[in-house]
């Protein structure tokens, strides 16, 4: 088949690649850009392990191919820091021990992005409610919701 | 699963049962059919196609008529393979005459294997209803010509 | 040993790889050349395999190789590793890819290696298999019966063993005693592990050094050297199993796969480096499953409550082909927790292993313990309720009292330390248990149907000893191994055979060494999932790698510090007994003189001036297998909300109070709480792996298989108990299955107990939406 | 999981995606947001030759305009913008509360009103509330725009009054007025979030606790979102009570044959459909403000 010509822009780093029409965008992160921190963990768009920030909104790269992306900004978990500084999401998590295996974690991480910044200051249920495109089987959620609400309370404090 | 039902056909039994037993007719009948080809005393080869929504499955199977007794009973056997999933049905048919009309009232189990089997099951109900109603609306069809 | 991180919450030292993408997990792993691997599966639970036609598939573009069962001939079966004594444990063959039958949906067929996995995929939908589709049974109660489909044909009726040695005390003198008995017959359904981390493996084989390396996702490494070892036919010295980062096990990555064989078989075939890793829908069709019990139940108890006697028949569904460890789960796991944590003479268990057309059943989150959980506190309650006590008043008179321990029990084990009272105390203050029965009776009167659920368990973990695991037929030892190895600088590598996979020992075992050592935890490095590296160990699982890898490392860290002691005693040209060692200093007691940690290990290396025959370097070895189980215990209380309507379960609290002796790290072990009540709350609620009569499993997807969500948890209330383990130095217990042996019970006792306005007494889980409506329905 | 092969389109204007339509018959698939599609090609259950991307129209078929009341919605605006949109929560509740309760976040930033509808999932969530609020389906096709009103657009089992060379290009709903009320309320599965039973209402009452007007729309009962008409005529004209849409609520599967899967069998569905609504009746009665 055809390949195709796409332009996607990754964590800043612009990427020209041909890519087949049907390469999913979260193998295009992970093996042909060895962006290996998105994970993929079901078929069914049900774990949200290969969450992804595209044009700022939280997407499971799973469930979108590459050349959907075409022209697009992604963030991935490996874009969250910047220069070694870790973002306050990751800090909150780290704190809270919302994490065990690390399997899912990059995907909890870019959608509590996109919850805090539509909802600075959440309720554990809203918390919750935002994160329901996420599995974990490790945590049962407890750790995780603590993880949101730290950092959400580190952000709002760095914007006041 | 589970399957039974019941469809009023505009048709007289015995018109139905010529129907049921009209390799042409069960061919133009039997949704998704493309070929269907005779294998034997009742037997047939047959290449199905079916598509709901997304979902677009060609099987490879056999058609089967079983235990007739004329007018009122036989049993319809449908096995299929194909890349999404295997299907096995059998269903006993029988035909009770309803004034100028006749009821079919069905009853039998249909096993789904592969793809299908592990993720369509929120469907099935509804799928199999819904080709079992094609099918007598196809039937009726058939005999109003 | 002064205590400066143990007990200390510290933030877990392997969380930054893992929150920024830069850990590896097996699915990461790009090789040079590789190829990748699709398995050709079958979709019918049982069917004779006419032909395999790979010709079309063999032509396909990027393809490789295509092989069959008949091409892996020459491959030995996948072993079983637990051989329950007296039981005439059938375990039959089971080929890495199907010959002439499959026996469950998911049955590997054929192997097409590809350069991609896309056109992997696309070959293995070209490769025919003509199949004679042949009858199935998928549930164990239907399979012992006669004229049932055959699983195997050298296991007659399908059983797989029968098991009956766990016969404690006076039955029938315990029936013959009671004033009445309780039977019932109750269903303790399939659950899927599924770990979010797919199972996965990268195999490489060096034709020119016969060294075979397989990465994997493993919860044992040096096990699944020795057992793959003897499959393939390759020296175990040239094994290397290495396990990149895994992302959750859960019991799922103990068992020995054939997938992995088949890898490992394709890599020495092709000579070409084969990754494979499951998709999702393999792992629910051919990782092992958990749980799949039916049990009969007859309770001896007394007019006042007290239970004299238990005798449990259990159905046990082993699936298809017996995996490594699946007879000891049903059997010694489940068998002797079978009085739990109350005072029961007599115990009687008959277990039937049955194979069924579906996917192996072995360990699961708190395997058999849980099974046998959910029994004795349906029980409890069952007969509280006949006799006219308050589940809270029965259980408190059957417990084991705090004063006899340790506690010989009937099933045969001797529990080290408890205080069950304790636990339940401290419960039932913080659910404010009149409180909420005073609510609970106003609720009513308003149609809310309030209930509570208590369930006071103990668990056996911490495996070995070794000699009783032997006995118990497992074929391995369960102690564990440590390397302390101090490096010239004074950094510290721990090297350990456990394999931690989320539960922290990164950080604890680091507290734990750290604070003999006196240094500090980030100077502590633990090593582990290499059998190039790491000696022998057995892995993690079964809530042990604390208790014993844990313990383990502690002594080889105290081997340590009395060789530095020499050296720093003869370096200080002081006596060894005149010197105290303290936040890592080595001082001459009385005097200022002394020298670090640091300055011993470069003087160990240096060798200039060491003690007349003291060997340089600075490094001990442990291996430490346990003098006996350890037994953590505890009490939850789930309140949950009934629609009486719709039948929908809320829960609107969780209580647990669990007690697993001294804790290292707070943190870590309140989130192993956490994850284990999920687990448990999710098989009382959501989680059901259900099969239809032909074998095919229904809830393949996590589509159909509900995995909960964070909104379908609620937030857990935890305090705890400590109650230390006389059986290791530091009274440790395990806490990683404790949450999910406790609280599936608890939910169970909860909905039983919100319905009893309706006259029910007892649902049969999974509590779905429809079964509680239908209960009430019929109520 | 891992797609087959097949062609990829992405046309610039409608037009253009017409006519890849028309030269590709079945052998075509369109693809908005893809969160129905994607899954199901992964999986191979679905495999078509030609793929047609929406996405450049995006610009042309997202928005949501107020028109003289009315609510006209591009069949691109995503599921996230129907939730958060304030007219939608004012004027078109149900829609809105719908979309909030589709799958997750990630599924409703990528997930389309206009996919969700023409795709017609006999569990999906949206065509509920299409049909309580008797919105009206444009569809643009080789000859042009044609309105379709929602309760002749649903034939069962992702079965739409949609031709195969039609693209549903919009959705107008007239704006719920002054004592009118509306609300979506579901069952989600468990796994899937998909709706086990949804239902929508709208209920006009004429200022002094009288029905006038009433709508109902259910979806995941039965092969396909239908209008429980027997509710309707059942409250309309009486008295609203508790007692009224109680017994309105009886209704709820009247000539319906609902689905039946081991999550939920017949007579469950049957009687879930009962409670929800009379549940959102009652929600929107509340909202009719009497």
């Amino acid at each position: 088949m055809a390949q195709v010509s796409i332009e996607v822009r990754v964590n800043g780093s612009t990427y020209r690649k041909e890519v087949e029409p049907r390469l999913l965008l979260v193998h295009l992160l992970r093996d042909v850009l060895g962006l290996t921190g998105t994970h993929v963990g079901c078929d069914t768009s049900s774990c949200g392990a290969c969450t992804v920030l595209l044009g700022g909104l939280a997407v499971k790269s799973c469930t979108l191919l590459a050349v959907q992306a075409d022209g697009a900004e992604i963030t991935t978990v490996e874009g969250l820091a910047t220069n070694g500084d870790l973002h306050a999401v990751q800090e909150g998590f780290w704190e809270e021990h919302g994490l065990q295996c690390g399997f899912c974690t990059p995907g909890f991480l870019m959608a509590t992005v996109q919850l805090l910044e539509r909802n600075p200051d959440p309720g554990d249920a809203e918390i919750r409610h935002a994160l329901e495109g996420n599995l974990c089987r490790c945590t049962g959620y407890q750790h995780i919701v603590n993880a949101v609400q730290n950092a959400a309370g580190k952000l709002r404090e760095a914007a006041s | 699963m589970q399957l039974s039902g019941t469809h009023r056909l505009a048709l007289s039994r015995l018109r139905v049962w010529q129907l049921l037993n009209d390799p042409q007719v069960l061919a133009r009948a039997t949704p998704g059919v493309k070929t269907l080809v005779r294998d034997g005393e009742d037997r047939f080869k047959a290449e199905l196609e079916l598509g709901l929504g997304p979902v677009r499955g060609v099987f490879a199977g056999q058609v089967e008529v079983r235990d007739k007794q004329e007018p009122s009973d036989l049993t319809l056997r449908v096995e299929g393979n194909g890349s999404v999933g295997g299907i096995r049905a059998e269903g006993k048919l029988r035909l009770e005459e309803a004034g100028q009309e006749t009821l079919v009232h069905y009853r039998g189990t249909a096993l789904v294997a592969g793809t299908l089997a592990s993720f369509g099951s929120r469907l099935f109900s509804g799928v199999a209803r819904k080709l079992a109603a094609e099918f007598f609306e196809n039937l009726q069809r058939e005999g109003n010509e | 040993m002064a205590t400066k991180f143990f007990g200390t919450p510290v933030k877990r030292r392997e969380d930054r790889r893992l929150l920024t993408g830069g850990s590896q997990y097996t699915d990461d792993l790009q090789l040079t050349g590789m190829v990748h691997a699709a398995i050709v599966r079958s979709p019918h639970a049982h069917a004779r395999i006419r032909s395999v036609d790979v010709e079309a598939a063999r032509s396909a573009p990027g393809v490789v190789a295509v092989f069959t069962g008949k091409d892996m001939e020459g491959v030995a079966g996948i072993p079983t590793a637990w051989l329950i004594p007296d039981s005439d444990l059938k375990t039959t063959d089971h080929p890495a890819l199907a010959r002439d039958r499959v026996r469950y949906v998911g049955d590997g067929v054929a192997v097409v290696l590809a350069e991609d996995r896309y056109q992997a995929e696309d070959a293995a939908q070209l490769v025919q298999v003509d199949y004679e589709i042949l009858d199935a049974v998928a549930d164990q109660v239907k399979a012992v019966e006669e004229g049932a489909p055959q699983v195997h044909d050298d296991a007659p009726g399908n059983r797989c063993f029968l098991f009956n040695t766990i016969q404690g005390g006076d039955l029938d003198q315990a029936f013959e005693d009671a004033d009445d008995v309780l039977s019932f017959r109750t269903t303790n359904h399939r659950m899927i592990p599924s770990a979010i981390e797919p199972r996965g493996c990268v195999a490489q084989y060096n034709a020119a050094s016969g060294e075979l390396t397989l990465r994997m996702t493993s919860q044992n490494p040096h096990i699944h050297r020795l057992l793959l070892s003897i499959v393939l036919g390759v020296p175990e010295h040239k094994v290397r199993i290495v396990t990149p980062e895994i992302g959750g096990g859960f019991g799922s990555k103990i068992a020995v796969y054939a997938d992995e064989a088949v890898m490992a078989f394709c890599a020495m075939q092709t000579g070409r480096t084969v990754k494979w890793v499951e998709t999702r829908r393999e792992n629910f069709q051919c990782t092992t499953h958990g749980r799949d019990h039916v049990t009969d139940v007859e309770a001896a108890y007394t007019n006042e409550g007290k239970i004299l006697g238990l005798r449990f028949k259990t159905w046990a569904n082993m699936g298809a082909y017996v995996s490594t460890a699946a007879p000891g789960v049903p059997t010694w796991l489940y068998g002797l927790m079978l009085s739990g944590v109350y005072d029961v003479p007599a115990v009687g268990l008959e277990v039937v292993g049955v194979f069924t057309h579906t996917t192996p059943v072995d360990a699961c989150r708190g395997a058999g313990r849980p099974e046998a959980t959910y029994l004795l506190e349906r029980i409890v309650d069952l007969v509280a309720q006949r006799v006219g006590l308050d589940p809270v008043e029965i259980r408190r008179l059957n417990f084991i009292g705090k004063e006899k321990f340790p506690h010989a029990v009937a099933p045969g084990v001797i529990y080290d330390s408890g205080d069950y009272d304790a636990a339940l105390d401290r419960l039932l203050e913080m659910v404010d248990y009149e409180a909420f029965r005073s609510e609970q009776a106003e609720a009513r009167e308003q149609g809310r149907y309030l209930g509570i659920g208590l369930s006071t368990y103990v668990e056996i973990c911490g495996l070995g000893p070794s000699s009783i695991v032997g006995s118990t037929g497992f074929q391995g030892g369960l102690w564990e191994s440590s390397v302390v190895r101090v490096h010239p600088t004074g950094k510290v590598t721990v090297m350990t055979g456990a394999n931690p996979h989320g539960q922290g020992e990164e950080t604890t075992f680091a507290q734990v060494v750290g604070d003999v050592l006196g240094v500090d935890i980030d100077d502590v490095e633990l090593v582990h999932g290499d059998t190039d590296l790491v000696p022998m160990g057995m892995g993690t699982y079964g809530s042990r790698a604390t208790a014993v890898g844990g313990i383990a490392a502690f002594k080889a860290a105290q081997k340590v510090v009395e060789k530095a002691s020499k050296i720093a005693a003869h370096q200080l040209e002081a006596r060894e007994e005149d010197l105290e060692f303290e936040d890592g200093r080595f001082q001459v007691k009385g005097t200022d003189q002394g020298m670090s940690f640091q300055d011993v290990a470069l003087q160990a290396y240096l060798a200039w001036n060491l003690p007349q025959g003291l060997e340089p370097g600075l490094e001990a070895q442990s291996f430490y297998d346990p003098s006996n189980f350890v037994f953590p215990f505890g009490a939850h209380a789930c309140i949950v909300e009934v629609d009486a309507e719709t039948g929908q379960t809320d829960i609107v609290r969780y209580v647990a109070v669990d007690d697993c002796g001294e804790v290292i790290n707070p943190l870590i072990v309140d989130g192993q709480i956490h994850g284990g009540i999920a687990f448990g709350v999710a098989q009382a609620l959501y989680e059901h792996a259900q099969y239809d009569e032909s074998g095919q499993l229904l809830t393949g997807s996590m589509m159909d298989y509900a995995v909960p969500k964070p909104g379908q948890m609620p937030s857990f209330e935890l305090d705890r108990t400590v109650t230390p383990s006389p059986v290791n130095p530091l009274g440790l217990k395990g806490i990683g299955e404790a949450g999910s042996i406790g609280s599936t019970a608890a939910v169970a006792n909860a909905v039983a107990d919100a319905l009893s306005p309706f006259g029910i007494d007892h649902v049969e889980m999974p509590f779905t939406p429809q079964r509680v409506w239908q209960a009430i329905q019929q109520a | 999981m891992f797609p087959g092969e097949f062609e990829y389109h992405a046309p610039e204007t409608i037009e253009e995606a017409l006519d890849l339509l028309s030269r590709h018959g079945s052998d075509a698939k369109l693809l908005a947001g893809g969160h129905s599609l994607i899954p199901m090609m992964k999986l191979r259950l679905a495999s078509s030759q030609h793929l047609v991307d929406l996405k450049n129209l995006k610009s042309s078929l997202s928005y949501i305009r107020e028109e003289n009341g009315d609510l006209a919605i591009g069949a691109l605006t995503t599921h996230t913008e129907v939730e958060v949109s304030e007219s939608l929560q004012q004027k078109a509740a149900p829609l809105a509360e719908a979309a909030g309760l589709i799958g997750d976040v990630q599924v409703r930033n990528m997930g389309t009103l206009g996919g969700s509808l023409a795709h017609a999932d006999p569990a999906a969530d949206q065509p509920a509330p299409a049909l309580a609020l008797e919105a009206q389906l444009v569809a643009q096709g080789p000859g042009g725009r044609r309105t379709i009103p929602a309760d002749q657009f649903f034939f069962g089992f992702f079965a739409t009054a949609l031709q195969q060379d039609e693209l549903l290009v919009e959705v107008r709903v007239a704006g719920l007025g002054a004592n009118s009320g509306g609300a979506y309320l579901k069952v989600p599965h468990p796994a899937s979030g998909y709706a086990v039973c949804g239902v929508a209402a709208v209920v006009e009452t004429d200022g002094g606790g009288n029905c006038v007007k009433c709508r109902v729309g259910v979806t995941g009962i039965s092969d396909g979102a239908y209008r429980a008409t027997g509710v309707e005529s059942a409250l309309e004209g009486s008295a609203i009570s508790a007692d009224a849409i109680a017994a309105a609520s009886a209704h709820a599967t009247d000539g319906v044959e609902p689905l039946d899967d081991y999550f939920a069998g017949a007579d469950y569905r049957r009687a879930l459909a009962a409670t929800y609504v009379k549940r959102a009746l009652t929600t929107a009665s509340e909202r009719a403000g009497g």
